[in-house]
């Protein structure tokens, strides 16, 4: 037997749930951000999986994974700034304690 | 095909193997009698782990690394737009050049607020 | 391929970097909020001129400028010029980072102009990147414990819908091969299949695709990130959000549906299904859950949420009516446009007054009708028209886009956004009262900078203009939503 | 002959007069000028002359029917909007009765306004009010007429809560605006109905279409219902008449034009202009006949026993507009006992019900603004701080008099004529019904002149009226009102006299359609060769002795009388526990049960369901969050909870939540689930990420197994 797409497409959704739930179970939000990188990540593998796989000639998927990259290195940017922000504010990073709004 | 596999398999024995040897071993000696048991503090410290750790062993990493590591990053995402561009710069003529010194301005620019707004002194 | 075609978003990228730049070496930060006026005044020049031409794309059809992207490059520029002007007084607070602050409402803007133009997934991507990351930056601007609070929520809740977006376009994508939407269109038509059930992967992807935009526009059940984030916000920025944001989702997903997914049938009438339930639905809970809100811009917040759920009846018509009627795509547009004045008056309004009060809650509007009669009277002409009631914009859009409901055969679907009209005339009305009726908390009145009045004018007109005289902008919608058909 | 761009005008005048008041006179004037009423005055003077002149042209033509060109308005893809005008003897009839109250009183108001610091907002309302009530009777699309149907809620609303520092006026002036908006409601539907059915909002169409079955069965009856739903709103008829005589709270200028003469019968008025929906569809028809012969007796019982003058006759309005309802309704079904429907004699049979609104019209603005003076000398409405007042006020005293003996149908007045109709074609279809509205007549009679012998005649009971005044903060004595307040009164008792005549001759019929003309003396006379007419002058003049025995010449003791009918008068004087009803009852049995239903599934199925395996503290939180829900309301529902429910509004919160009736039920219900899911709103960042990944789970699964 051999590796085939399927094979990729189970390890990105694999990758991907279990990004999702370290997001939603984990209280760090730094480690949230990581999941949520992870996610995206997974979500990368599927596509130069799929470009390989479905559009072999082309390099769609490929670049569209440069731009993910791209625009993700510039979320992390973004985030950390507004983490760093609110630990100034807030001394803590814990988001079940960031609950100054609500109802 | 399903050779590979068995290759796989067979380093994954051996290294399962290993560890497992390497735990024992101790274990039978000292069954064995064949070393001495009388542990002393000194033989209970880290064993040639350096000076001991002062204070909580969990340390936070000062804000300010943070702040160089955004600026790192932006402009190190750079490089996944120029390695491709530099690959085929000849097929992709001016036009790919002027796009990627508006590019270069652009970061650039970026560099020069990060500069002035002093984000790169360590204060 | 000719740049001229690009000179809008050129003109708007230069100017933010020039204000950037300026803010670095000029001391009278007044000078900021002038440049970027008139930036965005020149690239709405510019697009004017290309208005009626016809139909092209630009950087192998990543960009379409037609006249459906034109419709909303004008709105968006609209929108951050009275953002801008209404900030003028509030900006004046954050002395030294004014630069940023208007830099990233120009690329914001920049970055829905670029999503109503994209045709092609990777382009969508990152146009939906840039807008909603400057989004972030501004939303935690005020540094405050608050508002930093609600930029964490956007920011991690929005990373974490783009993920699941990525991968909804990973799939559809992989399923087809293509990421133009008019050859994913092509692709899918040309597959043997008659039920949803034949193809998950493509189905699967769609979904995902409508989770990442439902939350750009505020649909339930991906609403919940909007009244913390609008509360938490500035004021101006919460504006800017309610009718910026949410026309841009509302772009994207007009151009992805009614061309890439616009057929075949059992495809189109599923998600247009799909659509009118999660209308009723976020019409509803954003209705109910309004009543006993006690902070006006979270009250907004929940009227945002049930103003998406009456846009979403439109789109569930554009899912259910064959793709030559585009009486769902126009009435939505009309919905969009009257939605932005009204809104953008009610909070330039609220800017004002809480300028003063330094307060959101309703009950410190109380007696506003005799510290601040014309405030009063531009926020009850909002109130009004976001009640629907005649001769105000909303009735008119409400009236179109429920027709249209009609049309497309939805008749429950609208008697239950008529029930809820009725309901949400309770919290609006009681804001009204309050500043009617209320006794006045304190006898001083409460004075506006001339940019605040200015843009209040000019939204109050528009909010009589679109509910008196509609005809115009109805050719304008219609024009534009008829370029949907049209596919690059 | 009179141009179309003339009748046009009809319409803007007042508009133009409202905004330059608003606009122009209200910033710049200080309040003590009289500019804005001269001009409100000019402009309205000017249209009614214009409608006079309409009135004549319509008259002169053949088929009493004028064309006005209209132009289209909008375009929605393959529906066109056409804004045009609808003259007919209807709307000219309307018209005139419109702009000449309209004028009566502002010219009255000039001296009763005079000196109140809302005087030009007052007058500007007024102008938007006369304007948008000539919109709804001159439109020709129930598109448009709902436009300014909702247009004249709204100054309605704006006019009751004119005196807003008053808790009891802010909060009459709200329920008066939600309880019609529950009416209109069903108007809404109705005209959502039609469309979908007929693709027209254009009326005459609509007649043709119900005229010739092409609209039939029960999508017309329910257009119908839904229409005469809206009717009922506004011309406060029973389940929703709650709200007219709380609207008392306004200025009596107010009261007399809007809630007497012209807004509240814009709901017979609508009724008249869509007959020929309903004459093709029995229930309709008799549910009209029913529910206004109901409201007509249900409200003259009320009447009898309220102290405040000016509430009497709110209570004596709801029961006429019953009569009007009747009318229209009896009419309907007498021409159904005939068969044969056409298009004319539809129309005509609205006939009698309009005549009756003509007359109502005049002696009722008459009566009000009566009221209006008696209060601006004595401060007061309350009747038994009255007494006397005839030698004081002789020129009230008279207009007044004339206005009751109109009201209670007494030969020639302008009642009497109206009202005769009714009752004969009420004893041609509905005996039952009949028998009814004879006991009104009764009751009429009786409480009106109960108020007239309460008011005017033996000796002053009041405290010295030099304390502050009720609606007015400068002190006064005894005095009659000034001439420019005298002279409309003097007018409409005129009007109240001799407007009856018109239909003497049956040239009213003529006009509005069908119907053999007769001589004068024949008319005027003639009548009593049938037994109807003597029966209710008798009855009338029964009513007329009891309140002059009891409240007059003081032969029987009203306390004992009191005493005697204890129980009937508790009933009529709490107003058949009605609010009561509306707020306890039915929140407290309905809403607990679903609500509390819903809740616990929700609770239930959804969250455990999706939260189990996945992080506790959701849930937990969750939870907690549901049955604080649950626990507010139960709070709210026995209302113990209410004013912190909405801590939102300090002061006017309270009674915010007071607007009892139906309203009460609807919003507590409403807002009590909204603070239940207001409560899952836990500001959690990871419970928002989790409600969305079930979103998505949710989609899928109900696309699979749905789709």
């Amino acid at each position: 037997m051999s590796v085939g797409l399927e094979h990729y497409l189970i390890l990105s959704a694999a990758l991907f749930s279990i990004g999702f739930y370290g997001a939603l179970a984990k209280k760090n939000a730094i480690i949230i951000l990581m999941c949520i990188e992870l996610m995206i990540n997974a979500v990368n593998i599927a596509m130069a999986a799929f470009s390989r796989y479905s559009v072999p000639v082309l390099l769609t998927g490929q670049v569209f994974i440069i731009f993910i990259i791209v625009v993700a290195a510039a979320e992390v940017a973004v985030g950390l700034a507004i983490i760093m922000n609110i630990y100034r504010s807030r001394e803590t990073t814990e988001t079940d304690k960031i609950d100054l709004m609500k109802w | 095909m399903a050779t590979d596999y068995i290759y796989i398999a067979l380093f994954l024995l051996a290294a399962i193997l290993f560890v497992v040897t390497t735990l024992l071993i101790p274990v039978t000696l000292r069954f064995l009698k064949i070393i001495p048991h009388n542990p002393t503090p000194v033989k209970g410290s880290p064993f040639e782990c350096g000076v001991e750790t002062i204070g909580k062993t969990w340390v936070q990493f000062n804000l300010r690394y943070y702040l160089y590591a955004l600026v790192f990053l932006i402009i190190d995402v750079l490089v996944v737009f120029l390695y491709p561009w530099a690959v085929n710069i000849r097929h992709l003529g001016l036009t790919g050049l002027i796009e990627m010194l508006i590019l270069l301005t652009i970061v650039t620019v970026g560099y020069i607020y990060a500069w002035k707004k002093g984000a790169l002194e360590w204060k | 391929m000719n740049l001229q075609l690009f000179i809008p978003e050129l003109t708007l990228a230069i100017f933010a970097i020039a204000v950037i730049l300026l803010d670095l070496f000029v001391q009278r930060k007044g000078v900021l909020a002038g440049v970027s006026v008139a930036g965005l005044v020149i690239s709405a020049g510019f697009t004017l001129t290309m208005w009626g031409s016809e139909p092209q794309t630009i950087f192998n059809n990543m960009l379409a400028v037609d006249s459906f992207a034109l419709f909303f490059k004008l709105l968006f520029t609209g929108i951050a010029i009275l953002v801008i002007l209404a900030s003028v007084d509030y900006a004046s607070k954050l002395t030294n980072l004014q630069g940023e602050y208007y830099a990233l409402v120009l690329l914001s803007v920049l970055g829905m102009m670029l999503m109503a133009a994209a045709t092609e997934l990777i382009s969508i991507y990152v146009a939906l990147g840039l807008t909603s990351l400057s989004l972030c930056a501004l939303v935690g601007f005020l540094k405050d414990s608050k508002s930093s609070e609600a930029a964490l929520k956007y920011f991690l809740l929005s990373a974490m819908v783009s993920a699941v977006l990525l991968f909804g376009m990973a799939l559809v994508f992989g399923v087809t091969g293509e990421t133009q939407l008019s050859k994913i269109a092509q692709v899918i038509q040309a597959m043997p299949l008659t039920n949803i059930t034949d193809n998950p992967a493509l189905v699967l992807g769609v979904v995902l695709l409508i989770v990442g935009f439902g939350f750009k526009i505020a649909a339930v059940p991906f609403h919940m990130w909007v009244p913390d984030v609008y509360e938490g916000a500035p004021t101006p920025i919460t504006a800017y959000l309610s009718v910026g944001s949410k026309a841009a989702g509302f772009a994207v997903i007009l151009r992805i549906f009614s061309s890439a997914f616009g057929l075949p049938e059992w495809l189109s009438l599923n998600w247009g299904m799909l659509f009118a339930v999660l209308a009723a639905i976020s019409m509803t809970l954003g209705n109910v859950v309004a009543l006993p809100q006690t902070n006006i811009k979270r009250m907004l917040g929940y009227s945002s949420i049930a103003q998406a759920g009456y846009l979403m009846v439109g789109l569930a018509t554009v899912g259910i009516l064959p793709t030559a009627d585009v009486l769902g795509q126009s009435a939505i547009l009309f919905f969009l446009a009257s939605y932005t004045v009204t809104n953008l008056g009610a909070f330039i309004a609220i800017i004002a007054i809480s300028n003063k009060t330094n307060s959101d809650l309703i009950q410190d509007f109380s007696g506003m009708i005799r510290r601040a009669p014309g405030l009063a009277l531009a926020l009850t002409l909002c109130l009004v028209s976001l009640i629907g009631m005649p001769p105000a914009a909303g009735f008119m859009a409400k009236f179109y886009i429920f027709s249209a409901g009609v049309h497309s055969g939805l008749l429950w679907l609208v008697i239950i956004a008529v029930l809820n009209s009725v309901i949400s005339a309770y919290y609006y009305l009681r804001v009204v009262k309050v500043m009617w009726f209320g006794e006045p908390t304190s006898t001083e009145k409460v004075f506006s900078s001339g940019a605040l009045r200015f843009s209040l004018f000019i939204t109050s007109i528009g909010v009589l203009l679109l509910g008196i005289l509609p005809g115009l902008v109805m050719k304008l919608t219609e024009a534009a939503s008829k370029m949907l058909a049209f596919l690059p | 002959m009179i141009a179309s761009e003339l009748i046009w005008l009809i319409f803007l005048l007042p508009v133009f007069s409202f905004i330059i008041v608003s606009l122009f006179i209200r910033p710049s004037v200080k309040p003590t000028s009289k500019i804005a009423g001269y001009i409100t005055i000019t402009a309205i003077s000017a249209s009614l002359v214009l409608s006079l002149w309409t009135l004549l042209t319509v008259m002169a033509e053949p088929k009493h029917e004028l064309a006005v060109p209209d132009f289209s308005w909008l375009t929605v893809g393959d529906l066109t909007i056409r804004i045009g005008l609808m003259i007919d003897s209807l709307t000219a009839v309307m018209l005139v009765v419109v702009t000449v109250v309209s004028l009566m009183v502002q010219i009255y108001s000039q001296g009763y306004m005079h000196g109140d610091p809302g005087y030009h907002r007052y007058y500007a309302w007024m102008s938007l009010f006369t304007a948008s009530m000539l919109g709804v009777i001159m439109a020709n699309s129930l598109l448009l007429i709902f436009f300014f149907w909702e247009l004249v809620g709204l100054c309605s609303y704006l006019l009751i809560g004119f005196w807003f520092h008053r808790p009891a006026a802010a909060n009459a002036a709200k329920k008066a605006f939600v309880v019609t908006r529950l009416g209109d409601f069903g108007f809404l539907a109705a005209i959502l109905l039609l469309y979908t059915n007929t693709g027209t909002f254009n009326i005459p169409e609509l007649h043709e279409m119900a005229i010739t079955g092409v609209l039939a069965g029960t999508t017309l009856t329910w257009a119908a219902i839904g229409i005469f739903a809206g009717a009922i709103g506004k011309s406060a008829q029973f389940p929703l008449h709650v709200w007219l005589p709380d609207a008392m709270e306004g200025p009596t200028p107010v009261s007399a034009l809007i809630h007497a003469a012209t807004m509240v019968a814009a709901g017979v008025f609508l009724v008249a202009r869509t007959f020929p929906l309903f004459v093709n569809s029995a229930t309709a028809v008799t549910i009209v006949a029913v529910i206004g012969a109901f409201t007509a007796i249900f409200a003259a019982t009320m009447g009898l026993v309220m102290n405040d003058m000016k509430r009497v006759v709110a209570y004596s309005t709801i029961s006429q507009l019953g009569y009007m309802m009747l009318g229209l309704g009896a009419a309907g079904l007498a021409l159904r006992q005939e068969g044969h429907v056409t298009l004319e004699l539809a129309k005509a049979a609205a006939a009698i019900g309009i005549f009756h609104l003509f007359n109502h019209a005049f002696f009722k603005a008459l009566l009000f603004l009566g009221a209006g003076s008696v209060n601006h000398a004595t401060n007061t409405f309350d009747m038994r701080q009255m007494g006397g007042l005839r030698k004081v006020m002789p020129w009230t005293y008279a207009t007044f008099v004339i206005g009751a003996l109109s009201l209670a149908g007494i030969w020639p007045l302008s009642g009497f004529w109206s009202k005769d109709e009714i009752l004969a074609v009420t004893w041609d279809t509905q005996r039952v019904l009949f028998t009814l509205v004879m006991i009104t007549v009764l009751m009429t009679a009786f409480y009106i002149f109960r108020v007239v012998f309460l008011t005017f005649s033996g000796q002053y009971r009041g405290s010295d009226p030099g304390s502050h005044g009720q609606e007015h903060d400068h002190t006064t004595h005894l005095h009659e009102s000034s001439p420019v307040m005298v002279a409309p009164m003097v007018i409409l008792a005129i009007l109240a006299i001799i407007s009856g005549f018109w239909n003497i001759t049956g040239s009213f019929d003529a006009f509005m359609g069908h119907g053999e003309t007769r001589s004068f003396a024949s008319g005027l006379f003639g009548i009593f060769t049938h037994p109807l007419p003597w029966i209710a002058l008798l009855v009338a003049g029964l009513g007329i002795f009891l309140a002059y025995a009891i409240y007059g010449a003081k032969w029987l003791s009203a306390e004992r009388i009191g005493h005697i009918f204890r129980p009937l008068y508790i009933i009529f004087s709490r107003k058949y526990w009605f609010d009561e009803l509306y707020e306890n009852v039915i929140v407290k049995l309905i809403l607990l049960k679903w609500v509390f239903a819903a809740l616990e599934k929700i609770d239930t199925k959804v969250v455990d369901g999706a939260v189990n395996g996945l992080a506790n503290t959701v849930r937990t939180i969750y939870r907690i969050a549901l049955l604080n829900g649950i626990f507010d309301i139960l709070q709210r529902v026995d209302g113990t909870k209410i004013e912190k429910a909405n801590g939102v509004i300090k002061e006017p919160n309270k009674n915010w939540w007071q607007v009892d009736g139906i309203v009460n039920v609807m919003a507590n219900g409403v807002t009590a689930s909204g603070e239940a899911l207001k409560k899952t709103q836990t500001g959690q960042l990871q419970l928002y990420g989790l409600v969305i990944g079930l979103g998505v789970v949710a989609i899928i699964l109900v696309l699979y197994f749905a789709g």
